[in-house]
């Protein structure tokens, strides 16, 4: 038993701090310490820039551009990025269809897509909920009709993050309404600009556009953009679901946003004149969340170092349901250290960094935007309900 | 012991339930608050003309005389509506800082409030507004901003003492900065460069710290009225919405979720009902602090609501649209406004048992 | 409105006040204060002094001996006489077979049995929960079989309080088993020395006798000992639960736990030398509480004081859970404010008030064992799972 | 990074295993408590036989050189047992507080520690307990004290330093009072009056402080053992009671609970790692925050899984004989030694991030 990184690992940490502080555009870094929005030029740049240094695809097959690293290597790299207030990576292409394509997909898909991926050629979607069918993804009832050498698509998804930017979807469909839900469902990939797809926003409580409601109407894709077999993609959703594992309790993401808030309660003055990071009651807070952090970052090694812990899904489910809990509370004291400046709604800050006259200090305008779009965490990717329906089941027929 | 409402209390209590049936459903407020104003100025006067900025004016200022409880039932009224205008300051907090003045209180919905300052969070006491030979400067930060809004009650500095001034919005030494609050009312910042200030007489620290916590007694009876609202909306949504084929209320976990959600806002309401008795009964110290034992424990109610109700509702208590984030909004920014959690727990601590 | 205590009130308040100082047994309330356990004496006197008083049944008939108190003028009896540390009144008598007899019993039974309950000539217990018939108790299975003029009683009850002083039980027996459970069943009466009645005790958790286990074995009872009629006794156990909700929030004993509390704190010094009362963690919960009772409290008026909400399902079960919890919460801060001194089992203290040599403050030794003692209040009763489910159906029903 | 046993370490966890499991059975468990001495001196001797004693002694002293991760693996292996003997004190403190002593070492179960003192909670200053011409006079309280105990190491101050002495519980001067505690382990109190005292060379109060710490991150591991244990129990019963036609696992709600308690109980073993790690490369005023860390978080996980373990258990939860009880006691009472969450709670906000 030993919890020290190890000297190679010492030295991958280093190469990941000279790499954010060299290479990362100040100007972004800047973005998201204050808690402002992020352009979609912002996030293209990174990833380019992470591209050109070989961090795209860490966790692709080498022959693909991928990387040798260790499962603490992929944390490290998640956590020092954090750290230095750079962007995450965006999941959709890397994380997610990348994985599938190279796991189920075809020698041509592959050539075709994952170099693309891999340098943001394409900005890539994810086709899965629908309405009505949140938690409860088997029940989707978007159809795909074979019809000669096409599939005619019709129906509506919803949630889909970032579509308004998208180039690319990929999604899940029905392809038989003969059988058990999950075993008529394909998997498929879809060009965004195909006639008949339409992108409708769906503004967030924090009042920003970040996902979208999608909706095809006779849209025709090529059969040869199903991937694998008809009537399996229940399983390489699945196999996508589990491979996203990864980084589920966003470590990195929380102990960033905890900086954040020291900083800000040592800017903060209480009524009496003291530092709010001296006020009793917020000290107490502050001591709570570190050692809530200190444990779940404990546990996420205890998985990370195990494969036995890797297959658990109490431990999985454990790891959403603390993550998203711990990064909400975070994100709810920044606002409570912000104060009142936080009640302020200032859209031209949060999007475009202007606060002229001042009408608070910088770090107060995303401060309850944040805390709302947070709420997510423990909705989206699987409600933390549904992580305990699936911790109990684990445990009781262990 | 009587817990019923009284005749008037109860037509008080109808006809701002009719009011906000009829002129605040959603639907209609966003509507509202897409105007440039960022409410409806035609509305805020149906709320004038209600009567309900005089309640707590004195019958012989040509008020009905109304106490917290009176003020009590026209909040919890008012809470589903998520009414933009600042009913609860005008009514309890500008009527008690008038200093008896017709002309502040004839018209209820021209005088607002400015009593906090930048970077001072919810300090009362003025840091950097001052007044020298009558005029005043400094700034004011989240001050209630209608349509109709003519003046400002600002507290300054004069000779070391605290006190309340009077402003004109259309004095050219004061300038408006106009934006909403998280939750959608319009509010502003107010810069003053040497504005014409007309002191108000008889108001001293003592006096606005007292108005404040009677307005935040108030304002924690918004804060109940808009929790039972939104546990009405969850309640109704579990109902309708199905998952794995069986409606959301057929699951045990968010049945008794439900349940707790319930019993927050009972307590909540059984606290704020106990702090309008206090507000009846009290000055002083004991007011304050029955005040911040309302705000602190509603304030922690609120957020409990504010955030298992969207919890509840899933995806769609996401979306800007759907009604349960308008709620959820209100309470978050009602937690933010005139003193947070910490905040009143240390007064209550600080003031003894 | 208006919460302020009548004229009328405030004497009744000032004539029970006088009645705790000048006839409730000094070394009683010294024992209640010290957290220490009564012998059953101690309980038949308090009760005699009651009766004596006219106190001891309160919430009977007139023609019974009871009063015509107000619904606050009973909480004003409970607070004031839980300030005084009197014991709380026995209930098995007064509260529960008392009103059903009242109600449902026949006219000999009532001139048989009510007078000896006022007086406490005969301890009664409660012989309703069975082994494996807990919180669903409609499948309870003690039988009684008719056989001439008498029933034939077999079975087993549990959680017993006190039947080991008791002379009579009230009981629910299965009468019927061809029906829906809840049909079946009749409400009788037993005295405890008919042979075949076996008591056994159950240790609590806090190593003290206080429930016990009742076994029948072919025990014999005169069918006149049916109350009311034969399978029906479903309906009477529901009613003497619901004659059971006043005083189920506990307030005047909260309210004295949370006095005992801060007097405690002000004795205890904390490390530093200073007064835990002083101490910023422990008044902040000391704070919270105050809140939490305070509302727990008007929410008991509001419920006492209005017909509608004293029928309404939610408010029964509203103050089962939160007083529960508070008074559960009450006895843990007790026990962290004596703090190690609390870790030292001293049933000679608790039992018998010997502290010779002093091992730590006379409150010392009964802080745990209040402590999990009161665990039950959550769990007996009918559990707060069960108060939960009973709200939801009220709520989704409405 | 490693998280992985040595095989050393995967001898120990199997040999303490099975001790427990052979010798440790609740009934037996409940014998041994029966007893006059309120343990079984047979049983305590198999413990020393074990050279669970020896843990953390150096190998050039005899011992097995043992680090915090070691006793770790000892704690969460004896966790399950609610073992009555002081192993962890004896294995940690009295090793690390010897002074490098033979007489004191070779014979683990001889010696026990008087380290706290009545009315001064968990301070561990002497306030009353002080050394005079070799002899020391005072009380100590909260001893640990088996059969097989002749000698205790008390803290006391001479000339206004604190010391440890060495103290021969035969002698005229020393009286024991022997109690059990909440959760039965056998302990009791000492009044000396003049007792024979022999300096420990070399043990200051830094020195005390710091044993102490790292015992109560050793402790941190036999509450995981005994979390994990009613954890299990707990699961066991769900699944095989029945309610209402259905076993108590079926509802949403207890699995739900049973999920939380699982993630209580995995917060806090992790943390008792950390705790271990920490006890191992850091000294001084790092060392005693990360114990606090670990007692406070360790210690609220404790009090959740004692109280809701006895609720999920209904009724039979609340009996003394059915073994839930036995683990609620054993973690209430782990919360009243070496601190309570608050007192470490203070310590982490004292000493910094």
């Amino acid at each position: 038993m030993d919890l020290k990184f190890s000297d190679e690992d010492l030295g991958f940490k280093k190469t990941i701090e000279e790499f954010c502080e060299a290479h990362v555009a100040a100007e972004t870094r800047k973005k998201i310490a204050l808690g402002h929005r992020l352009s979609k030029q912002d996030i293209v740049d990174y990833h380019k820039v992470l591209y050109d240094h070989g961090y795209a695809v860490p966790n692709w097959k080498q022959e693909w551009g991928g990387t040798d690293w260790t499962s603490i290597q992929h944390q490290i790299f998640d956590d020092v990025t954090a750290a230095y207030d750079c962007p995450r990576r965006l999941a959709f292409g890397v994380s997610m269809v990348g994985p599938v394509l190279q796991a189920f997909g075809s020698r041509e898909q592959q050539e075709k897509y994952l170099p693309r991926i891999a340098r943001l050629d394409d900005w890539w979607c994810q086709g899965f909920s629908e309405p009505g069918s949140g938690s409860d993804l088997a029940s989707l009832k978007t159809s795909a009709v074979r019809d000669g050498d096409e599939y005619v698509i019709n129906g509506q998804k919803t949630w889909t993050t970032y579509a308004q930017h998208a180039d690319m979807m990929f999604l899940l469909t029905r392809t038989d309404n003969e059988c058990k839900p999950q075993e008529g469902i394909s998997f498929m990939l879809l060009d965004m600009n195909t006639p008949g797809v339409t992108v409708k926003p769906i503004i967030l409580l924090d009042g920003y556009h970040e996902v979208n409601e999608v909706f095809f109407d006779d849209v025709r894709i090529p059969a040869e953009n199903l991937v694998g077999q008809e009537n399996k993609g229940w399983d390489y959703a699945k196999f996508l679901l589990a491979h996203e594992r990864f980084g589920i309790a966003q470590i990195g993401y929380a102990k960033n946003q905890l900086n954040r808030l020291r900083d800000i309660a040592s800017q903060e003055q209480t009524e009496d004149g003291k530092r709010l990071v001296d006020n009793v009651f917020f000290s107490q807070k502050l001591a709570e969340i570190e050692m809530d952090l200190t444990a779940l970052e404990v546990t996420n090694l205890r998985v990370l170092s195990d494969a036995k812990n890797q297959s658990d899904l109490t431990f999985a489910g454990m790891l959403k349901i603390r993550g998203s809990d711990l990064n909400q509370k975070l994100t709810r004291l920044i606002m409570e250290a912000v104060g009142p400046a936080a009640a302020l709604e200032q859209q031209d800050l949060v999007l475009h960094g202007r606060n002229e006259p001042p009408l608070g200090p910088d770090y107060a305008g995303g401060a309850a935007p944040s805390y709302l779009n947070n709420r997510k965490l423990s909705i989206f990717g699987g409600s933390n309900e549904i992580q305990r329906s699936i911790i109990s089941k684990a445990m009781l027929t262990a | 012991m009587d817990f019923s409402l009284s005749e008037e209390q109860r037509m008080l209590q109808e006809t701002v339930g009719k009011f906000v049936a009829d002129r605040y459903s959603l639907d209609q407020r966003k509507a509202y608050m897409a105007q440039s104003a960022g409410h409806d100025h035609a509305v805020a006067g149906e709320l004038v003309d209600l009567g309900l900025t005089l309640v707590q004016i004195p019958e012989e200022q040509g008020g009905l005389g109304g106490d917290a409880f009176d003020a009590m039932v026209v909040g919890e009224a008012l809470g589903p509506g998520l009414v933009l205008e600042p009913v609860m300051d005008v009514m309890t907090a500008v009527s008690a800082l008038s200093g008896g003045r017709d002309d502040i209180l004839e018209d209820g919905n021209s005088h607002t409030l400015g009593l906090y300052e930048r970077g001072q969070r919810y300090s009362l006491n003025p840091a950097i507004t001052s007044v020298e030979g009558g005029k005043v400067s400094g700034t004011k930060t989240l001050v209630p901003h209608t349509a109709g809004t003519t003046h400002a009650l600002v507290s300054a500095k004069e000779n070391g003492q605290v006190g309340l001034y009077r402003v004109a919005l259309s004095d050219a030494a004061v300038t408006v900065f106009n934006y909403p609050l998280q939750d959608g009312r319009p509010f502003a910042d107010l810069q003053l460069d040497g504005a014409e200030a007309e002191k108000v007489d008889g108001i001293s620290m003592a006096e606005i710290e007292a108005a404040v916590a009677r307005m935040t007694i108030a304002e924690c009876s918004v804060a109940v009225g808009a929790m039972q609202a939104a546990l009405d909306m969850t309640k109704e949504y579990l109902s309708v919405r199905k998952q794995f084929g069986r409606p959301l209320a057929a699951f045990q976990e968010l049945q008794f979720r439900l349940v707790d959600m319930n019993m927050e806002v009972q307590d909540a309401r059984s606290m704020a009902i106990w702090a309008a008795n206090q507000a009846n009964l009290t000055t002083g110290e004991a007011l304050l602090r029955a005040a911040s034992m309302a705000k602190a424990k509603i304030g922690k109610a609120a957020t409990y609501v504010a955030e298992d109700s969207i919890q509840l509702h899933g995806g769609m208590g996401m979306t800007l649209d759907y009604g349960i984030g308008a709620f959820a909004k209100y309470l978050i920014t009602f937690n933010l406004l005139h003193g947070d959690v910490d905040y009143h727990m240390g007064r209550v601590m600080r003031l003894g048992g």
